[in-house]
This record gives structure tokens, C-alpha cells and sequence, in this order.
């Protein structure tokens, strides 16, 4: 029964709490450029309006690109643990993760493709060369902030020598978290999180000044909102990854959360200053700092091991 | 002078193959070196003779008056050098063809000339 | 269904083939049908028969020796998997090569090498395991260099290879015989635990010589691109799909089931042991492939260098000698099989139908004409990637999984960073072919016919047939690992259910429908879109050059710049730069014959001299 | 039970009488060889049986063994004589057509001369009587290289001639020396005493022994002649002097070293001189553009690895060398015989112009692919099992030095494997030349059809069932290695 209850509850909570993220985002750009910005819940007020607007299509692919992206980042949110324990503490309740036996870190890795993989299924399907262009840079992106990333989780995997994030949450609550037993890696991590959020620094992909927003150039109406949906929800996957892997996950979801508004804070202040990076400087650098830290990390745990 | 009178045939021999082969590693006419081949054949055959030779040994030819082998030279090789000067002169014949053949098609009997089949 | 029965069909299929293309076109189209199907039933019905009764010797004295056959759980999984590409691939064929010359040729010889190949896994010891290796090599090189033109060179250089793995193996049988009497494989694996590690190591790298040269690892790989690239499509799908992985079998073979698990882990000291040097090998022959591939612009050779890198996954999976590395080192060899097959069974068809263009920058759009290339050409790529719900994904999940147990997060630090290099440049392959503007000349492309849809289709089912219930392939492996005395893995039919790191393909598939539907239904509350045609897109107000409106080349620019440099092929650079060496020295020894009578008698003359001087020096006799 | 002189006897006496009947009837003199080699093979075929139980000793008028001119037909002999039977017979065939013009009938009293002679070598007990039959061999020889009399062939038998001069030369300086010492000139006569004299002495004698008979039987220094004489030669001969001349001086040699001298210290240097011959040959064939330029130095090369075979001192190698001699053979005569009508049909030698040839003569290059698939060794035909052999009676006598060596000699069959294989692509996948003036249309008579179709079905059924062949093998390697059987079997009764 608490199994059906959490596969419906995990996305929602997902989808809230991503959309309020997105509105947050917005309205910390716009304090710290000393205006007031639009109220938390514009996102909503942008979907619904996008869903109701008649747009163009370019045929089946161009919209099945995006319901994969959709699908794919839903169902990475119900592999991911979002707070809760095993071991009985007070306002503590049972993991809140409804595929937690189901395969693990490595699934989420992969299943965390469909989502650049689906969107860029439909803007290649688009015939536009600018969508084309938008693409291959956000794919070359991907690749960018991959490196590091990987590092980081088989550094964390290797130190608490297990594949399943329940188990590795489990393990930090018990000993040390993440931040404290793999501190370079959770820095790195940390450097490459704009680059996996596609926000300043490294939005060069979708940001409007670009190419005509790069990928999403043909895209309007209910597929532009489902996007905007996708991007809230790979928000909200990414930072709860950083904080299962790095914060020790929540004790219950309250206590998650807060944890993932602190980091969401903390990216939002560099996102709000920074200009934008080219392509290949956004690459350079993503090779060079986290990836050195990372692997420097990843060493000094398969040595002590 | 025993040592040189005990080997003085043999010495013969080789230094006629010797000769022969001298004109055929140094000589370029195709002639000369037949003439060479011719030498050393020679040589050769006389050696085989002085193989067999007993000093101061009669020829061995059972007649009336011997009919004893011990005096005789070993009739073997001559046997042997028989079959040779055979072979030697079909050789020899076969290799004068072959010149004037030669002489034919190149104009020359220069053998630094006659290299078209190489490498 | 005895051994012996399997390969008397295939040889007699191949020579019947050839005679009937004689006597008529469709007579000979149909029997290579019916002998590859024929082939695949008798495969299957033979399934499970492993008793002492299929040991069979079908030669009793051969020089000396006895030729047998057997069949065990190992021999009949890759005999299944041969028999099934290569029919998939003779229908593709039928009529991909409609109107091609000398077709008796290429079906008997399709034929043969698939004959070859079962000889292979079939025979019960090494002496016939080198026939049919040669028989199958040469028959490959007569198939490769069919094409003509540079078709020619790849196949030279692909032969010339091959007999230098094969000169290998032979010193490397032939010692075993010597050392041990025997060429049995049953009586090989007790003989030869005996035996100190130094000569274990040198059988090894004796017969892992010629099984690295089929198998493409790195340094002897440099045959592959070409020899793929320029194989006609279908049989590139058996090459890469299939005859490539009989090095596995090579290797799998002799580490496993001859030189057995505990002198394998243990050869060689500390660093240097025999299994971390192959894993090593393993995970750089998955890198550097695979970002060479990214910088293909001709289909094939991308598919091609794709093999290579995916070679390194098996080897990774095997090195390590685990029960659940092993399992996934087989199970990723058929899944890449039928992923790759489908890839160039794909290619193939929009070679047929565009006449003959392979080059990436020259396609596009295809989409609307050719959909279900384009549905084989996505599955594919997402098997090839690993994408959850098809099979890659399990075997690369169990390879993942062995490497980071196992504590060498390195290694599988470069599998994934390949994971990521086979997405970029396996997109690229959709993106240039499928997607995009569809240039003036593709308008009035037809679909692929029906014996090539079929293929490809029968590839996608499989593909996630084995993605949502990998345990169907895994049962049989579980059979195979029980011979080479592995620890049995807890399978179930949807994965791995040993604890915390367990595997739920099932969970996984329906968490994706639902999900898919749910978006679906959302797309569908929105307001419908109207359809336009391609020319009708945004281009920031610029005006829209009719046909020059093409899409983008050199796909991924930025990225070519900063690696290009670090990735030319120098294993082939080196192979080449030997060859004229070689030609050079070759061209020397030829003066020696000066054409001069003088200097043939001095030749003569002094190798007397030399005799006699040598005797006269050091009293040698 | 025959005796196996007549294996000399009735060819020779067939040799003369070809002139009769020449005056006779201008089509007769054609079918002679034929009749001759036919009746040869028939008889070495039904000696087979006994002489796989013992050697068969022949005395000529009477003498007792050390005075007398006997033969001794072992195992070995019969085998090679039966080889060169057949061989010679397919060629005849062969020859029926093929020679057309020039003095056809001298053509057939040589062609069976030179067989006469190569049979004379094989079977001969004597020393002598060895240099008699080398003779007549090589003087047939150099008349048949020259006998198409254009610029190429006479220089080519010129240069033959003279090499092969200063060879029997040596060998003759060698009869006499080893005369001059045991004072007799039968085979197993020496062998009996040969321990009894000074090391020095004998092993001069050794050197010009091996040195003469080592020119015929293309060991590296000594075969400048071998590439010239075999490429301009007719191809049927040139068939015969691949496939059996070279044969006759190598088996020379090896009865010398083993039977004669029982020199088994020699053994490793002439291991090496296998192998450096093989090198060489492949080497300088991999840049040929004359096929049957090409095809006289792979024999090279496959001299040199008999050669190699031969210096293992094993039963095992022995039986290898044997077995390569048999298949090389067969291979070779196939591939000259083919090239011969191919090089007809395009006009010209060049290996490019043979392009394309697939099409337009099936067979022809069929039975070519076949040969040249058995010679590098691949496995259905008969070349894979005698290599096979080969390797693993080097992998059997276990020492380092040989197994060195065999690594070396197989970089040899690959560089062989990689020349063959271009020309057998060449057939079938390169586009045909434009027509060349010379091309000649017209069937390929059936004459040449039957030897060449019947040499691919022999490598073809050898290769699957080498049983056929196998088991004279071990015998004719025993016959070879212990020298006390020989003579306690020659010189006992």
C-alpha cells in the first residue's frame, strides 16, 4: 500500500517543490539586481498559459522528444531517497524512495540521459540548423560536466563501497557525511552543479540571448510548458543527488528539504553574478579544476581503502 | 723433395681446377669461360687418375704376361674419369650451342652485358 | 541433435548454395534461406543435449590425432547467437544484394564462414578449433574484399593479420601437444593445472595473440575500421556482430574452462598479474575507440570503431574472473552483437535506397521517408548506449557493478567516460542520417522493402525483449558459468535480487510507461499543434535560402578542435611505417640476384670457403 | 614383384626410340612421355607395398654389393620416385598441347631424360652412379630452360649451364676425395667405415659433396641460376624443375648427410641455411611482377623450409619434410602449370595484366586459388597438414634454438601468405586490363584441363584424408635417419 502512496507522492512533491524552486530563482535574481522580480508561482502562471496556446509541430518525434525527456526525469525522481531512515528516530518515517531496490546509483546516472537524449530526439527532429547547433553544444555540455561528475560518484561509491543510494544514505547518517569523508569531491561537485543545472555560468545552451534559445527554437505551447516542467523536475533530481550524496539525506522530508533550499541558495548567489562562458572555455574548465579535485579524491579513497 | 715428389700429382691437379676457375670467376667473355669450365673438368679428371695411381704401377690390362694385379694401377677411377670426359664434352657441346645462341640475340658475348634477367 | 548433424548441414549448405547459383537466382536465394533457418532450428532443438553422448570424434586419425566435436552450455549459447545473426543477416541480404554480381559467391561464402564459425564453437579440441579458425579467416578475407575498390586494401591488411594471429595460435597449440600429448580440451584442463605460471603465461600470450586480433583490442585493432567499413553491409553485420566476438570465445575458452579461475587470478606478481594488465588493455581499448568514432564522418567506420570500444567492455567483464564480471562480459558480447548487426543492417538499408552514400555530412531527414529504419536506427543506438530498458543497459549494469565491488573505480571511470563518448557520437549517427532538414534529392526515397524490415525489426524486439527480462539470456549464461565452476549468481527473470544492490528491470519498465502515459495525457489536455512543413521554421526573421537550408556539419566542432590531435590512430600509423620498412628491405634482398654468371660462381665459390673455414676455425664437426 | 630398374631401363629405352618413331608418324612422339611415366608409375606404385617392408636391392651383372652399381629402392626412394612419376605424368599430359612449335621431338627424349635422370638420383645406392644420374638430370635441364631459344631462355640456360658445371664439378672433386679414403663407391660401404678415418679429411670431402649437389637444390648462395632458369623456361618444364629437379639435389644432400656421413653435427647450420633461404626467397618474391618469376622464388622459399625440416633429426621432422616435399610439389607444378595457359591467354607475364582472370578462365584460376591456398598452408588443403607436421615436430624436439628459428621461418609463410593472397584478390576482385594487342581468344584445350583439374582434387582429398600419404611417411623418415639398418640391409646379404 505505502508503495503505491510514495510512487504518486515522490513525483508530486518533485513537481511542487521544482516549480517553487524555479519561481524562487527568479525572484533571488531580481533582489539581488534590486528589483522586485515576478511573484514565487509565475512558473505556473507560464505553463498554464503555454498549455493553452495553439503552437506549430514538425511531426510525431518532435513531440515524443519531449515526453521522453518528462518521463525519463520522473522516474529518476522516484529512485532517489528524499529523506527518511531505517534506524527509528523521533518524527523519523521509512524512506521515502518507492524504487529504492530496483537498481540504484547507476540507473539514476543513466536514466538522468533520457532527458538531454529526449529533448535533443525532438529539436533534431525540428529541421531547424540553429536547434541543430543548440543541440550539439548542449550535448557537448553534457560531456563537459560528465567527467567530473562521475569521478565524484565513484569516489563517494567507492568510499561507502556500495551501489545503492538508500544503503549509502543509511551509511552517512550512521558515520560521517559526505561532505566530511570526501571533502574534494563534494567541492567539485559543487563547481560542476551550475553546468548540470544549465544555469549561469554555463547556460550558453538555453539561455534566450543565444541562438534563438539553442534546442528549444521551434518549441512553444504544450511542449514548451512540458519542458519548463522537465527543467523544474532535473532541478530538483540534481540537488537532491548533491544532498543525498553529500548532506547525509534528510532524517524526514522537512529536514531534506530545508537542505535542499540551503544548496539551491548557495548556487542561486553564483548564478545571479556570473556572466555567461563559450562552449569550449565551459569545457576547459570543467576538464581542469573539479575534475582535478575529484580525481584527487578518488585516489587518496582507493588508497585508504 | 719426398714430401714434394709423394704430392707433386696432386699438386698438378688442383692448381689446374684452380686455373679453371680463376678464368671463370675473372674472365667476362662467355667463350673463356667455357674454355675455363673446360680447364677445371680437366683438372678434375685428373685428379680422379692420380687418385688411383700406384707409383710406377703398370696399366691394368690382364694380359699373357701379367696376369697378377699387383703391379697394376686401380682401374676404378679411370673407370670413373671415362664417364666424366663423357659428361665433359656434352657439357661442352651444349654450352658452345648455347654461346652462339647467345651471340645471336645480343650481338655480344660480354656477360656484364648479358643481364637482362635480374632481380 | 548431435554436433556432428550441425555442421554437416552448414558445410553441405554452403556448397549446395554455391551449385545452386549455378542452376538458377531464386533456387540458391531460397536454400541459404532455408539452410541459415534450417541451421538455427537444429541449433535450438539441440539446446539442453550436453551429455558424454555429443562427445563425437568425427576424425579418428589425423596426422596422428583425433578430431572431435561436443557441445556444452557455453558452445551452444554463442552456436545460437552465430546461427541467428547470420540469418537475420542472409534475409537482409536477399535484397540488399538484388542485382549484384557474382552473388553465388557471396551467399556460399556467407555461408561458409558461418559454417566456420560453428566449427569453431563446436569443436571439442584445438587441432579442428584451428581448422575451422582458418577456414573462417579466409573465407572472411575472400567476403571483405568482395567490393572491389578500397575494399581490396582492408582485406590485405585484415589477412596479413590474421595469419600472423594464426602462425601464433599454431606454436601455441602445437607446444601444448608437446608439453602435454593432447589436444583435448576435457583432457587439457587438469594437464595443464600442473604446470609452472611462466608457460601458462606463454600460452596465453601465444593464443592471445591471434584471439586479440579477432577480437580487435587495442594495439592489433588498426584491421577493424577498414575491413568493416568496406564489407558489404550485411556481412559487416556478421562481422562485427559476430566473428569479431570469436576472439571472446578464444579468450573465455582458454582462461576459463583450460587454464581455470585460481591460476588466472594469481599469474604474474602484484601489479603485473595477467588480468589486471588485460583490464587495463580492456578500458583504453574503450576510450580511445570510441572518441575516434566521434570524429567518423562515414557511417560505417563509426560503427566500426564502436565495435572496438565495445570489445572493451567484455574484456573488462571478463578479467575479472567473478562470477557476476563473467556473466556480464557474456551477456554484453550478444547484446552487442545485436545492437551493432542492427546498426549496420540499418545503414545498409539507407545505403540501398540512397544508392550507395554512407557520409554523414551528405544525409539527413530520413525521417519522413524511411521510418522504420529510423525506429532500428534509435533502438539501436539506445541499446549501444545503455539506455534502461534494453539490454546494453543490464550487461553494463552488471560490469559496473563488478568494477566497483571489486574497488578499481579507475577502470570503471573510463567505461562510463566511454559510456559517454558512444552517446555523443551515436547521436551524431541518428542526428545526420534521420533528423534534420531533408535535402531535394532524398524527396521521393522509398521505405526499406520487407525482407529488410524484418531484421531490423526481430533486432529491436530482442533488444528489449532481453532489456525487461534479461533473466531469459542470464538462465543460460548461469549454465554456462556452472562448467567453468563459478559461484551461481540469485538471478531472477527481471535481474539481479542479491540485497541492496539488486536489479528490477520489470520495476523499472512499468515506472516508464506510466510516466510516458502520464506526459502523454498532459500532451494531449494542451491545445492541439498544427503541423508545418519543414521550410517553416524560425530563423530569427533572416530570409530562408530554399535547399541551402541545410543542417549543421562537423557536428561536434568545438570538441574536434581540443582532442583531434590527441586521437590519431599511431598504432596504425606505426603498422604502416613498418610495412615500408619492410618493402624497403625486401627491395635490398632482391639485388642479391645481380644477373651476373660471374658473381653466381663466386657465391658459389665462397659459401665453400666458408664452409671450410668454418670447420678449420672452430672444429665445429 | 618388378624389379625397379626397369624404372630407369623402359623410360630410357622408350628416350631412344622416340627418333623412330618420329620418322614413323609426325603425332606419335607426343604420347611417348605419356606411355613412359604412366608404366613408371604404375610400377613404383605396386613396389610401394614391398618396399614399406624393406628396401629392395638391385645388383647390376652380378658384382657383390661393394663392387657393384646396385640401387636400393627404400621407402623414401620409391616414394619420391612415385611422386615424380606421377608429376611427370600429369605435366606430359600437359605438354601434349602445349608445345606447339620448335623441335618438338628433341623436346620429348629430354623431358624424359630429365625424369630418367631425377628417378635415377632417388633410387641409386651408388655414388657414382648418383653424379651419373645428377648428370643426366641437369644437362636435360639446361637444354629444355633454353629450348623456346628467345633472348631470355638461351641466357637463362647459358647462366644455368655454367653454374651447374662448376657444381658437378665439385661434386666430382668430392667423389674423388672420399674414393681417394675408403677406396670404394658404395653408398653403404662408406657409411660401414666412415668412423674409422680422420675428421678433416672427411669433412672436405662433406663440403664439396654438399657445396655441388647444393647447387641444384637452390640452397641460398648457390641458386643465383633458379629465378632466371625457371621463369623462362616452358612453364611445363618449369613445372618439373619446381616441382621435382630442386627435389632430386635436396634428397641428394640428405642421403649424404644421414646416410653417408651420418654428420649430425652439421645439422644445426644447415637449419639455419633453411631459414635464411626461406627469408630470402619470400622476400624477393613479395616485389615480383613476372608470375613465374614469382613463383621460382616461393620455390626458393619453400626449399629453404624442407631444408629446415630436414636439419630436425627427428623421426616426426623427417616425415615433415617429406610430406612439404609431396605438397610442394603437387603446388607448385599446379600453379606453373596454370600460369602457363593464364600467361597464353593474357599475352603477357605481368601478375597486373592477370587481373580480372577470374571471369574470364574459371577453372583455370580456380585450380590456382587452390594451389596457392595450400602453399601458404591454409587448412582443407594438403599444404596446412604437412606445415602443421613441420611445427610440431620443431615444437617436439623442444630446444629453443629451433623453436627461435621457426618463428622466424613462419614471418616467412606470412610474408608467402601475403604475395599469394594479392594475386588471388587480383583474380577475382580487380577490374580486368583493357584488351591487351596479344590477347588470344580460344578454349583451353582439355589436355591441359585434366592435369591441372586433377592436381587441385589430389591437394584437395590429401588434404582432408592425409592418411594416404601419412603412412609412408614414417618409414621413409626411418629409411633416411638410421644409417646401421641401411647397410647391415644392403651390405648383409
Amino acid at each position: 500500500m505505502t508503495g503505491i502512496i510514495q510512487i504518486v507522492l515522490s513525483p508530486l512533491i518533485a513537481f511542487v517543490v521544482g516549480v517553487l524552486f524555479l519561481g524562487l530563482a527568479r525572484k533571488i535574481i531580481a533582489r539581488v539586481h534590486r528589483r522586485y522580480g515576478p511573484p514565487i508561482y509565475q512558473p505556473v502562471i507560464d505553463v498554464v498559459r503555454m498549455m493553452s496556446q495553439r503552437s506549430i509541430s514538425h511531426g510525431a518525434l518532435f513531440e515524443l522528444g519531449v515526453v521522453l525527456a518528462l518521463a525519463g526525469s520522473l522516474v529518476t525522481v522516484m529512485l532517489i531517497p528524499l529523506g527518511g531512515t531505517e534506524a527509528f528516530q523521533p518524527f523519523a518515517h521509512s524512506v521515502l524512495c518507492p524504487l529504492s531496490s530496483s537498481g540504484g546509483l547507476l540507473v539514476v546516472m543513466y536514466l538522468m540521459l533520457f532527458g538531454p537524449l529526449g529533448l535533443a530526439l525532438g529539436a533534431g527532429a525540428s529541421a531547424n540548423p540553429n536547434a541543430s547547433i543548440g543541440v550539439s553544444r548542449k550535448m557537448l555540455l553534457a560531456l563537459a560536466y560528465e567527467v567530473p561528475f562521475l569521478l565524484v560518484i565513484l569516489a563517494v561509491m567507492s568510499q561507502y563501497g556500495s551501489i545503492s543510494l538508500t544503503e549509502i544514505v543509511a551509511r552517512q547518517q550512521q558515520a560521517s557525511w559526505g561532505v566530511l569523508s570526501v571533502p574534494l569531491s563534494a567541492v567539485a561537485a559543487f563547481l560542476i552543479l551550475p553546468a548540470m543545472l544549465g544555469i549561469r555560468p554555463f547556460d550558453l545552451v538555453t539561455a534566450p540571448q543565444e541562438i534563438a534559445s539553442g534546442p528549444l527554437a521551434e518549441y512553444g505551447g504544450t511542449c514548451l510548458a512540458l519542458i519548463t516542467v522537465q527543467k523544474a523536475i532535473h532541478l530538483f533530481v540534481v540537488i537532491a543527488l548533491f544532498v543525498d550524496l553529500f548532506l547525509g539525506g534528510g532524517v524526514n522530508l522537512a529536514t531534506f528539504l530545508v537542505k535542499m533550499l540551503a544548496v539551491f541558495l548557495a548556487v542561486e548567489m553564483i548564478n545571479a553574478v556570473l556572466p555567461r562562458v563559450k562552449i569550449e572555455d565551459a569545457i576547459k574548465f570543467c576538464w581542469k579544476w573539479p575534475t582535478a579535485l575529484a580525481f584527487v579524491q578518488m585516489t587518496i579513497t582507493v588508497l585508504s581503502k | 723433395m719426398s714430401f714434394l715428389s709423394s704430392y707433386i700429382h696432386y699438386i698438378g691437379c688442383f692448381s689446374l681446377i684452380l686455373i679453371g676457375l680463376y678464368v671463370v670467376l675473372v674472365k667476362p667473355n662467355l667463350i673463356k669461360v667455357i674454355i675455363g669450365i673446360n680447364l677445371m673438368g680437366t683438372g678434375v679428371n685428373l685428379f680422379l687418375v692420380t687418385v688411383g695411381y700406384i707409383h710406377a704401377g703398370t696399366a691394368p690390362i690382364f694380359s699373357e704376361a701379367a696376369q697378377q694385379p699387383e703391379g697394376m694401377v686401380d682401374p676404378v677411377p679411370q673407370a670413373l674419369v671415362l664417364t666424366a670426359i663423357v659428361i665433359g664434352v656434352a657439357v661442352l657441346a651444349l654450352a658452345l650451342s648455347l654461346a652462339i645462341r647467345v651471340y645471336d640475340h645480343y650481338g655480344t658475348l660480354d656477360l656484364r652485358k648479358i643481364k637482362a634477367l635480374r632481380w | 541433435m548431435s554436433p556432428q548433424a550441425i555442421l554437416i548441414t552448414a558445410f553441405a549448405g554452403a556448397g549446395l548454395v554455391f551449385l545452386a547459383g549455378k542452376v538458377h537466382s531464386h533456387l540458391r536465394d531460397f536454400l541459404a534461406v532455408l539452410s541459415s533457418l534450417a541451421l538455427v532450428g537444429l541449433i535450438a532443438w539441440s539446446h539442453g543435449q550436453y551429455g558424454p553422448d555429443n562427445e563425437i570424434v568425427y576424425v579418428p586419425d589425423f596426422l596422428g590425432m583425433e578430431l572431435a566435436l561436443r557441445l556444452n552450455p557455453l558452445a551452444w549459447f554463442f552456436a545460437i547467437y552465430i546461427a541467428i545473426i547470420n540469418a537475420a543477416s542472409v534475409v537482409f541480404s536477399l535484397s540488399y544484394m538484388k542485382g549484384k554480381e557474382k552473388l553465388g559467391f557471396y551467399y556460399s561464402m556467407m555461408l561458409l564462414v558461418n559454417a566456420g564459425m560453428l566449427g569453431i564453437v563446436l569443436s571439442g579440441d584445438f587441432l579442428s578449433f584451428y581448422i575451422f579458425w582458418e577456414i573462417m579467416s579466409w573465407s572472411t578475407y575472400l567476403l571483405i574484399s568482395y567490393r572491389r575498390g578500397p575494399a581490396l586494401h582492408a582485406g590485405m591488411k585484415y589477412i596479413i593479420m590474421s595469419l600472423v594471429g594464426s602462425c601464433a595460435m599454431l606454436v601455441g597449440i602445437l607446444s601444448l601437444y608437446a608439453q602435454f600429448g593432447t589436444l583435448q580440451i576435457a583432457e587439457l584442463g587438469e594437464a595443464i593445472a600442473g604446470s609452472s605460471s611462466g608457460y601458462v603465461l606463454f600460452i596465453l600470450m601465444a593464443m592471445g595473440i591471434a584471439f586479440g586480433v579477432k577480437f580487435a583490442i587495442l594495439p592489433l585493432h588498426t584491421w577493424m575500421p577498414d575491413a568493416h567499413s568496406e564489407a558489404v553491409s550485411p556481412f559487416s553485420a556478421v562481422l562485427s556482430g559476430v566473428l569479431v566476438r570469436m576472439g571472446m570465445y578464444g579468450f573465455l575458452l582458454v582462461m576459463y574452462s583450460i587454464v581455470g579461475l585460481k591460476t588466472i587470478l594469481n599469474l604474474g606478481a602484484g601489479f603485473f598479474n595477467f588480468h589486471y594488465i588485460l583490464s587495463w588493455l580492456g578500458a583504453i581499448t574503450i576510450v580511445i575507440p570510441t572518441f575516434i568514432a566521434l570524429l567518423q564522418n562515414d557511417a560505417k567506420k563509426l560503427l566500426a570503431w564502436h565495435g572496438i570500444g565495445q570489445g572493451g567492455y567484455m574484456i573488462l567483464g571478463m578479467a575479472f574472473g567473478t562470477s557476476l564480471g563473467v556473466a556480464g562480459g557474456i551477456f554484453h558480447t550478444i547484446n552487442h552483437g545485436s545492437y551493432i548487426a542492427l546498426l549496420f543492417l540499418v545503414v545498409g538499408a539507407v545505403e540501398y535506397r540512397t544508392g550507395g552514400v554512407r557520409d554523414l555530412n551528405r544525409l539527413g531527414g530520413l525521417i519522413q521517408r524511411m521510418p522504420v529504419a529510423f525506429f532500428g536506427c534509435l533502438v539501436g543506438i539506445m541499446g549501444l548506449i545503455g539506455m534502461p530498458l534494453t539490454n546494453g543497459f543490464v550487461s553494463k549494469w552488471f560490469i559496473y557493478k563488478t568494477l566497483i565491488t571489486e574497488g578499481h573505480p579507475f577502470l570503471a571511470f573510463m567505461a562510463f567516460v566511454g559510456t559517454w563518448g558512444t552517446i555523443l557520437s551515436v547521436y551524431k549517427l541518428l542526428h545526420n542520417m534521420f533528423l534534420g532538414q531533408l535535402p531535394e534529392k532524398y524527396k521521393e526515397v522509398r521505405k526499406a522493402p520487407i525482407s529488410m524490415q524484418i531484421p531490423i525489426l526481430f533486432f529491436c524486439f530482442v533488444i528489449f525483449l532481453f532489456g525487461v527480462l534479461p533473466g531469459i539470456p542470464l538462465r543460460a549464461i548461469q549454465g554456462i558459468q556452472d562448467t567453468m565452476g563459478f559461484a551461481p549468481l540469485q538471478l531472477t527473470m527481471w535481474g539481479l535480487a542479491s540485497g541492496a544492490g539488486a536489479l528490477n528491470m520489470l520495476n523499472i519498465c512499468f515506472a516508464i510507461v506510466i510516466a510516458f502515459a502520464v506526459v502523454l495525457l498532459l500532451m494531449r489536455l494542451g491545445a492541439k499543434p498544427r503541423r508545418v512543413p519543414q521550410e517553416d521554421s524560425y530563423a530569427a526573421g533572416s530570409s530562408v535560402p530554399a535547399g541551402k537550408y541545410h543542417h549543421s556539419v562537423e557536428f561536434y566542432n568545438p570538441l574536434y578542435q581540443m582532442i583531434s590531435p590527441y586521437l590519431k590512430d599511431r598504432v596504425d600509423q606505426f603498422y604502416y611505417w613498418a610495412a615500408d620498412k619492410a618493402q624497403g628491405v625486401f627491395e635490398l634482398t632482391r639485388r642479391i640476384y645481380t644477373g651476373y654468371a660471374g658473381t653466381y660462381v663466386l657465391y658459389i665459390i665462397s659459401f665453400l670457403a666458408l664452409l671450410i673455414f668454418l670447420q678449420l676455425a672452430w672444429e665445429i664437426w | 614383384m618388378v624389379s625397379p630398374i626397369l624404372l630407369i631401363a623402359v623410360p630410357l629405352g622408350l628416350a631412344f626410340a622416340i627418333p623412330v618413331l618420329g620418322l614413323a608418324s609426325k603425332r606419335v612422339p607426343r604420347y611417348v612421355p605419356v606411355i613412359a611415366m604412366l608404366f613408371n608409375l604404375v610400377v613404383s606404385v605396386s613396389l610401394l607395398p614391398h618396399a614399406l617392408k624393406a628396401p629392395i636391392v638391385v645388383r647390376t651383372a652380378g658384382w657383390a654389393p661393394p663392387y657393384s652399381i646396385h640401387l636400393v629402392a627404400g621407402p623414401l626412394g620409391v616414394l619420391l620416385s612415385s611422386l615424380i612419376a606421377l608429376i611427370g605424368l600429369l605435366v606430359a599430359v600437359y605438354g601434349i598441347d602445349y608445345i606447339r612449335e620448335g623441335a618438338k621431338v628433341k623436346y620429348q627424349i629430354l623431358y624424359i631424360l630429365m625424369l630418367v635422370g631425377a628417378t635415377g638420383v632417388v633410387l641409386t645406392g651408388d655414388i657414382f652412379n648418383l653424379f651419373v644420374f645428377f648428370e643426366v638430370l641437369c644437362i636435360s635441364s639446361y637444354a629444355l630452360v633454353a629450348y623456346r631459344g628467345d633472348s631470355t631462355g638461351v641466357e637463362a640456360g647459358a647462366k644455368y649451364l655454367i653454374q651447374g658445371a662448376i657444381g658437378s664439378g665439385l661434386v666430382l672433386i668430392g667423389i674423388g676425395l672420399v674414393y681417394g679414403t675408403f677406396g670404394t663407391l658404395t653408398m653403404a660401404d662408406i657409411a660401414a667405415n666412415v668412423s674409422s678415418v680422420g675428421s678433416f679429411r672427411l669433412f672436405v670431402s662433406l663440403a664439396f659433396l654438399i657445396t655441388g649437389f647444393g647447387v641444384e637444390a637452390a640452397i641460398f648462395p648457390l641458386n643465383g641460376w633458379l629465378p632466371d632458369a625457371h621463369s623462362s623456361a616452358p612453364s611445363s618444364i618449369s613445372a618439373i624443375l619446381s616441382g621435382i629437379a630442386i627435389k632430386a639435389g635436396l634428397y641428394a644432400i640428405a642421403r649424404v648427410v644421414y646416410t653417408v656421413y651420418g654428420a649430425s653435427s652439421i645439422l644445426p647450420f644447415l637449419a639455419v641455411l633453411g631459414i635464411v633461404t626461406l627469408l630470402i626467397g619470400e622476400m624477393c618474391a613479395f616485389g615480383q611482377e613476372d608470375i613465374k618469376r614469382l613463383l621460382a622464388f616461393s620455390s626458393i622459399g619453400q626449399m629453404g623450409l624442407i631444408l629446415f625440416a630436414l636439419a630436425l633429426a627427428s623421426a616426426t621432422g623427417i616425415s615433415g619434410a617429406v610430406f612439404l616435399i609431396v605438397s610442394h610439389g603437387l603446388a607448385k607444378a599446379l600453379l606453373f602449370l596454370a600460369s602457363g595457359y593464364m600467361i597464353y591467354r593474357t599475352g603477357s607475364r605481368d601478375i597486373s595484366s592477370l587481373n580480372g582472370i577470374g571471369k574470364r578462365m574459371p577453372i583455370m584460376s580456380l585450380c590456382f586459388t587452390v594451389g596457392a591456398f595450400s602453399l601458404i598452408g591454409l587448412p582443407p588443403f594438403v599444404g596446412f597438414a604437412s606445415k602443421f607436421t613441420i611445427v610440431r615436430a620443431v615444437l617436439g624436439t623442444g630446444s629453443t634454438f629451433f623453436i627461435t628459428l621457426l618463428a622466424i621461418g613462419l614471418i616467412g609463410t606470412v610474408i608467402e601468405g601475403a604475395y599469394f593472397l594479392r594475386i588471388v584478390q587480383g583474380f577475382y576482385f580487380k577490374p580486368a586490363p583493357e584488351d591487351s594487342p596479344e590477347q588470344t581468344e580460344g578454349k583451353v584445350p582439355f589436355s591441359a584441363l585434366v592435369p591441372v583439374g586433377l592436381l587441385a582434387v589430389l591437394i584437395l582429398t590429401i588434404g582432408l584424408f592425409p592418411g594416404i600419404v601419412g603412412r609412408v611417411l614414417g618409414p621413409a623418415a626411418d629409411d633416411l635417419l638410421d644409417r646401421t639398418a641401411y647397410v647391415q640391409h644392403v651390405m648383409g646379404d
